[in-house]
């Protein structure tokens, strides 16, 4: 089981000698057990680092911030920065470094290993809890939650609250990292595209009429976009107007802007919007889970994702996030690619 | 007009195998029905997941993409990539509950002009019985 | 400013009028948004269609044109030029394609015409969006580089150097000549194979503007049409060709014998050798792989003998780099495995030959001298059977194409093995006999009658040996009978496949092969001596299997080709190529990793394109995530507003 | 007019109004949201927040204004598309959301009457329901003038006393709902009355967020435009538009033409909503964006919601509904902020 205290004891060290510019971990959130984003740039704010399984999110979405604003300073601090991620976040900083986004010195990588349990599911929590608040979310020996509530503390099993990418996760712990907190140990994970079965076995039009439930609840606020640390490009497909416009810019050139989707959330625009994210992240989504867990209306967003990386893996055997040099799964194939869908 | 359900069908034929390919077609006089619309493009490999989208998006019943046979391609490899990104687009496609026959790829060469035909007859023969694409229509 | 664009629409007669309602098109076109002129024509490619053409752009001052007419492929360039005629940029002019896609593959002229004018409005639509572009215009080395040293690589240097040019012949072997040098007698003239090669072979090694280099290999080729750069890799021959006398004393003494490739092992050589005795360049070569050893030297008892000192035991294998206009293939042909032919006793009884064995028996020049005997006991074989299609027309086992010169020299053989032997029988199974060519079918009919050639249709099943006899199994279809014949020795017509290591060259060269691994031409009728990779031309039996005549004329067909680039100042190459957005682009790579042509590249973050090399195909468009490439001229907006178009959008 | 209306009887009045479009709460999933009801026993109101306030009944996310196509004769024929006429009533509005309506009438009136907005508002009656326990742990509905009962912009509120409704109806539109079901309703006992008075105060106790001094809030930012405050608050803001989609007060909106084909030239006029926390927002044809990063967006959603709106309404543009803060992504909380302003530089 990790200890913050030694997080807390590296975080102060790279800080105090200046190894890096700021850390990036959690800290707890000002409206219940949750944790939050935090930015530690003192050793003095180290404190405020927590460690817990309500650390949930994929703070390398951060790392693209971090890019543009150095892009606009005049003399930017050159300095790597300090981040905390799990296993599954690390992967995301792989494809980052794959896509030459970030350079690996602009990071300094606190690994911490999940081990044999992960991070929980905020709505599985509350369902556990049944609308009553947790204060505080604990990992406990045995895998088990310690949760403190009003009414006092419990132990809940952690598969019961786990969140489901955790339930099939492939990389319990940072296969990249600059100091690894906790134990390298095996995770057996032997049914990674599980949760994808309950869709795929239904008929087609079956499939199809879950999907439109879903996706006709969209209303294209793009927190699933805006949180999903590949979703980078500086214009997207349901951007209406050009961001890449410069002084030169001709009226023509922006003209050229084409609008694939509407900005009204009808079916078929949400449809389009949610496949062309879908396929964009084809082999370069590692499963963070963050645009499910962001999502408001709570569309499975994920499942698409998972589709994608297990007919990745199915077809081509191309895993993502795990190796900085290895091409795009799109970038590159294999002789024997399968064909049998074509005539 | 008779009044039985005519699909429109988008076809992206790369220039150099399959829209050479339904030229012979043409050449050798070979009749095949109308509702394939042709869109040459100089590449299998440059047809992106958009275009196959917004085609559906814009009310295409059925959507092919045509290219060289492996090792054929004009341009070397371009159709193996494209063989990739289309195999990914049609597993999506059919994850989300549209017809896999509405979506097709198929290899025609410069003298397959035959099974050019061939591939239209049965693309439209298969997707007849569907009706039309709605799924992914914007409803104008 | 509003697009000023005009449509015309081609009857052609009655191919398009046929089927599609032409003058609807043109009504329809007329009111498609940026159309300002849309008429018909009879036939829009002749001049005074042209000439309507030319006026509308005048009168209504249009600066786009589509014409709605035959398949690009074949009109795209007239009209191109006839509106540049008219001052507009080639590249303001689009075809429709609305006969071989439409009014000919169609009945019904209602479905016919709707699908007509929907295909010219989305052509509308590309060209309202086309760039005028101009061709890049990039320098010529004017050099050629020749990759092989047979008949037709020969040919080629030599119209390339008698054309003025210099020349670059690799040849990975010691000599030149290719399997020609190896045949005795060529049909259907039977004059002597040497005696009409070797001439040629003496000119290459003579020839001022040829530089010659054997016992070589392409290694790398970097560059585009007019400016290939070229490593060749010079193998250590560790004879000196400038100190060499030719007097044969070191292979006296050499104490390795293996078996000798030009004689395919009916002799054997030393490690030290020359191929032949006419052998270009004429000088010896020390066979790294056979000899002893040099590191340390094992043997060295060449060296001592060699009166000149022309043996180098320190020579090196170089790197040379040539700068070269024009490439020219002509890695010949290899006869099929004889281990894929079991079934023949081919390589298990040693009087079961292949073609080019039997040549060599045949030659003057060959292990007998010219006489016909047994590789087992030197006897004179009385029964031959001659087996043709071993390996080809086979698409369930073999090679599914027809390996084309075999009818024909089994014809001579079984022809020439009845002047040496005239009391023998020469036995021919054949499926058919292809014999079209120049006094082929006449030498074809010269072996039945006057030599009394026995031509047996079908196919041999085995061939085994029993009682010191070939016994050979088939059948005769035509009186559908089980044949045994007892043979002295068989004769495998082998079915000729790209030479060894044809694929790795094609790699290097990136030019495409065909299914059979021959190297592929640009196209089957039109371009059948240029590669797909422009700059790059096809002759010989690289291409597809080849008689000599042919692998000649094909030769100097390449030559021509090749001129046609030489001789320019500069050459001009499409601007329709990759284009970034260098806003957009995040350098993730991408691009470049698809590239086929090595186009792209990264420079500070960003993809860079080099257009001389790009050939526009769009991979790296359809591959960025960020829409931050696309293709001149076909960009996703074109192909969005077509695909709208086409959907009545 | 006050009445009590037994939980049997609920639906029987419900049946009464089939010449209303009904809207209430549906659960979908663990969701909750506004949807049209056809079965009147099927509506519950024990139900904790909506996602989407009523604001998407009143004003829908895609609006279309008018259908545009090219006539024969030169030019365009144009056809504008109004609300259909049909009165709705929206069952278990919360107060807070029904006085985000009466904050957002402000900016649908006034020098031009939005026409579409003003349609809906008019036909459609807002039955509230007394909050007796906070519907979100996040609400902090007091501390900007409203309380878990107001009564502000509803027609009707009813508060649960159990196994029956008080209905305090407030306007006409309110009786005429009771009167076409007069015998559905009883009239209050002394005892409800005091019950009723009871569970108000309750309800406000219930409440456990708050922003203090929160009258100190426009003055103080005022001062705060230029300052690195937001650049520090902002650091964990993803840029999604959720805070502001699911506000019952944010009415931000884009128009966009819909051409579903240029030749011959047809398609919509639509209005869709949008989103000041998108960068596309503020972005000019000329690459200038006045608000080019998340630390100005961030600031602009505070400043407009607690100093712009103040300046122009007299009212705080947030009821205090606590939507953003349970569903912001990265937990940025509203009243955190705001306490960060009120003590800021002090």
């Amino acid at each position: 089981m990790v200890n913050v205290e030694d997080i807390k004891k590296e975080a102060i060290r790279i800080l105090k000698e200046g190894k890096v510019k700021y850390i990036i971990g959690y800290k707890k959130s000002t409206n219940g057990s949750m944790s939050v984003p935090a930015f530690i740039e003192s050793s003095e704010d180290v404190e405020n680092l927590i460690w817990d399984p309500t650390c949930v999110y994929n703070l390398t979405r951060f790392l693209v911030d971090e890019k543009r604003r150095k892009a606009r300073e005049k003399n930017p601090d050159e300095r790597p920065v300090g981040i905390i991620v799990k296993g599954c976040d690390s992967r995301a900083i792989i494809v980052l470094l794959q896509e030459k986004f970030i350079n690996r010195d602009d990071v300094y990588i606190l690994g911490i290993s999940c081990e044999t349990t992960g991070v929980l599911d905020e709505k599985k929590l509350s369902k556990k809890l049944n609308g009553k608040k947790a204060e505080k979310v604990e990992y406990d020996e045995k895998n088990n939650f310690a949760i403190t509530t009003a009414d006092g503390k419990i132990k809940v099993p952690a598969d019961e609250i786990l969140a489901e990418r955790c339930l099939e996760c492939r990389a319990n712990f940072p296969a990249i990292n600059d100091v690894l907190f906790g134990e390298k140990v095996e995770r057996k994970s032997d049914k990674p595209f599980e949760s994808l079965e309950k869709i795929e076995s239904l008929s087609k039009e079956k499939r199809w009429s879950f999907w439109k439930e879903q996706l006709d609840k969209c209303i294209r606020c793009y927190a699933c976009r805006s949180v999903c640390p590949m979703c980078y490009c500086d214009e997207c497909v349901v951007d209406t107007i050009n961001f890449a416009v410069t002084a030169d810019t001709t009226a023509e050139e922006k003209a050229q802007r084409i609008k694939w989707v509407e900005k009204s959330p009808a079916t078929s625009e949400n449809f389009v919007y949610h496949l062309v994210r879908a396929i964009h992240l084809a082999g370069r989504c590692i499963d963070c889970g963050e645009c499910e867990r962001v999502c408001p209306m709570d569309i499975p967003l994920r499942f698409l994702n998972k589709k994608m990386e297990k007919e990745a893996k199915e077809l081509f055997d191309y895993d993502a996030g795990f190796d900085p040099d290895q091409p795009s799964l799109v970038s590159c194939f294999k002789d024997e690619d399968p064909e049998d869908f074509i005539r | 007009m008779t009044d039985e359900f005519e699909p429109r069908i988008v076809a992206f034929l790369c220039k150099w195998c399959s829209s050479a390919g339904s030229d012979l077609a043409g050449v050798s006089r070979m009749e095949y029905p109308s509702n394939v619309l042709p869109i040459t493009v100089m590449c299998s490999g440059s047809v992106s997941p958009l275009y196959i989208f917004s085609a559906f998006n814009k009310g295409a019943d059925g959507v092919l993409v045509s290219g060289c046979h492996p090792g054929d391609c004009h341009y070397l490899k371009g159709n193996y990539y494209a063989r990739r990104r289309i195999a990914l687009v049609k597993k999506l496609l059919e994850f989300i509950g549209l017809e896999s026959q509405r979506f097709q790829m198929s290899w025609v060469s410069a003298a397959e002009g035959k099974k050019y035909t061939q591939v239209i007859k049965d693309f439209v023969k298969e997707i007849k019985p569907l009706g039309p694409q709605t799924k992914l229509r914007r409803n104008q | 400013m509003k697009k000023r664009t005009g449509v015309f629409v081609c009857h052609c007669g009655i191919n398009i009028a046929g089927t599609v309602d032409v003058k609807k098109v043109t009504e329809e076109l007329s009111k498609h948004p940026g159309v300002v002129h849309s008429e018909d024509y009879v036939y829009m490619c002749s001049d005074p269609g042209q000439n309507l053409i030319i006026d509308a752009i005048k009168e209504k001052n249009l600066d786009k044109v589509i014409v709605a007419c035959c398949s690009p492929t074949l009109h795209e360039t007239t009209f191109r030029n006839t509106i540049k005629s008219a001052g507009l940029n080639t590249f303001q002019c689009e075809i429709a394609n609305i006969r071989e896609q439409c009014s000919w593959v169609h009945k019904d002229m209602e479905k016919a015409t709707e699908k007509a004018i929907k295909i010219s409005k989305s052509t509308v639509e590309r060209v309202l969006r086309n760039e005028s572009l101009d061709p890049i215009s990039i320098p010529v080395t004017r050099r050629a580089l020749v990759i092989g040293g047979g008949i037709a690589g020969i040919q080629s240097a030599l119209d390339l150097a008698n054309s003025d040019f210099e020349v670059v012949l690799v040849e990975r072997s010691p000599s030149i000549g290719g399997h020609m040098i190896q045949l005795s007698e060529t049909f259907p003239t039977l004059d002597c194979s040497q005696c009409i090669l070797t001439p040629k072979m003496v000119e290459v090694s003579k020839h001022p503007n040829i530089k010659l280099m054997t016992f070589s290999e392409v290694q790398d080729i970097s560059g585009y049409i007019g400016n290939f750069k070229v490593k060749i890799l010079k193998k250590p021959t560790y004879v000196d060709s400038n100190k060499c006398t030719l007097c044969d004393e070191c292979t006296k003494v050499c104490p390795v014998v293996v078996p000798n490739e030009f004689d395919l092992g009916l002799t054997g050589r030393r490690a030290i050798y020359i191929p032949f005795p006419q052998a270009i360049p004429a000088t010896y070569t020390l066979d790294i792989n056979s000899c002893p050893g040099l590191l340390p030297i094992a043997c060295g008892k060449c060296a001592d003998v060699c009166e000149p000192n022309a043996i180098d035991f320190d020579m090196k294998p170089e790197i040379i780099e040539e700068e070269i206009g024009a490439i020219i293939v002509a890695s010949g042909y290899d006869q099929y495995d004889k281990e894929l032919m079991a079934e023949y006793g081919y390589g298990k009884y040693p009087d079961v030959l292949d073609g080019l064995q039997f040549e060599r028996l045949l030659s003057a020049s060959g292990p007998t001298m010219g006489k016909i005997l047994r590789p087992s006991d030197h006897k004179e074989p009385k029964e031959v059977v001659f087996i043709q299609c071993v390996g080809s027309r086979d698409p369930e086992l073999h090679c599914e194409y027809c390996s084309k010169i075999c009818c024909m020299y089994t014809a001579k053989h079984a022809m020439l093995y009845k002047h040496h032997v005239h009391d023998g029988q020469a036995y021919i199974f054949y499926i058919d006999i292809r014999s079209g060519g120049k006094g082929y079918e006449e030498f074809v009919q010269r072996a039945v009658e006057e030599d009394g050639v026995l031509y047996l249709r079908g196919k041999v099943s085995k061939v085994f040996e029993d009682k010191g006899k070939l016994k050979v199994w088939g059948i005769d279809t035509l009186i559908g009978k089980d044949i045994e014949i007892d043979a002295d020795m068989v004769v495998l017509a082998m079915a000729t496949r790209p030479s060894n290591g044809a694929e790795e060259l094609a790699r290097k060269l990136k030019i495409a092969l065909d299914k059979d691994g021959f190297l592929a031409e640009a196209h089957p009728k039109l371009r059948p001596v240029e590669s797909v990779t422009s700059g790059m031309f096809l002759a010989g039996a690289a291409q597809a299997p080849k008689d000599i005549p042919e692998a000649v004329a094909q030769a100097s067909g390449a030559a021509a080709k090749a001129i046609s680039i030489l001789c320019q100042e500069r050459l001009y190459h499409a601007p329709t190529v990759a284009n970034v957005n260098i806003n957009l682009c995040t350098g993730c790579g991408m691009c470049v990793d698809v590239c086929p042509y090595d186009a792209l590249s990264l420079k500070n973050g960003k993809a860079e394109v080099n257009e001389v090399l790009c050939e526009g195909c769009g991979t790296c468009s359809a591959t960025c995530l960020r829409a931050a490439i696309q293709v001149k001229n076909i960009t996703p907006l074109q192909v969005h507003e077509m695909i709208n178009a086409c959907l009545g959008g | 007019m006050e009445k009590i209306l037994t939980k049997k009887s609920f639906s029987k009045w419900v049946k009464k109004l089939e010449s209303y479009k009904i809207y209430a709460p549906v659960k979908n999933d663990d969701l909750w949201n506004y949807e049209i009801i056809d079965i009147p026993e099927s509506i519950q109101l024990d139900y904790p927040n909506t996602v989407l306030s009523p604001k998407t009944i009143i004003f829908p996310q895609r609006e279309i204004f008018l259908e545009f196509k090219a006539s024969n004769e030169e030019g365009l024929e144009v056809k504008e598309i109004l609300p259909e006429e049909k009165p709705a009533v929206i069952f278990g509005v919360r107060p807070c959301d029904a006085i985000a309506l009466t904050l957002t009438d402000n900016v649908f009136k006034g020098d031009f009457e939005d026409p579409y907005y003003w349609k809906r508002r008019n036909q459609t009656i807002l039955i509230g329901l007394t909050c007796n326990i906070p519907p979100s742990f996040d609400c902090f509905c007091l501390s900007v003038d409203g309380s878990p009962h107001s009564k502000d912009g509803l027609d009707i509120l009813m508060t649960d006393l159990g196994d029956k409704y008080y209905i305090e109806s407030l306007t006409k539109k309110g009786n005429q709902l009771i009167n076409l079901a007069k015998d559905c309703f009883e009239e209050p006992k002394v005892t409800d009355k005091k019950d009723l008075e009871e569970i108000h105060a309750n309800s406000e106790k219930q409440i456990k967020r708050q922003i203090k001094d929160i009258k100190k809030i426009p003055k103080k930012l005022k001062g705060m435009f230029d300052t690195p405050f937001w650049d520090k608050e902002s650091l964990s803001c993803i840029q999604c538009g959720i805070c502001t989609y699911l506000c019952p007060t944010c009415h931000c909106f884009d128009i966009n033409d819909e051409v579903a084909s240029s030749a011959p030239l047809k398609g919509k006029r639509v209005r869709t909503w949008d989103n000041c926390q998108f960068p596309d927002f503020t972005m000019h044809s000329s690459g200038h964006n006045p608000r080019p990063d998340k630390s100005s967006r961030l600031r602009q959603r505070i400043l407009h919601k607690f100093q712009y709106f103040v300046e122009l309404y007299e009212n705080f543009q947030c009821v205090g509904c606590g939507r953003c803060i349970s569903k912001c992504p990265v937990g940025i909380d509203i009243i955190e902020v705001l306490d960060k302003v009120r003590d800021y530089g002090s």
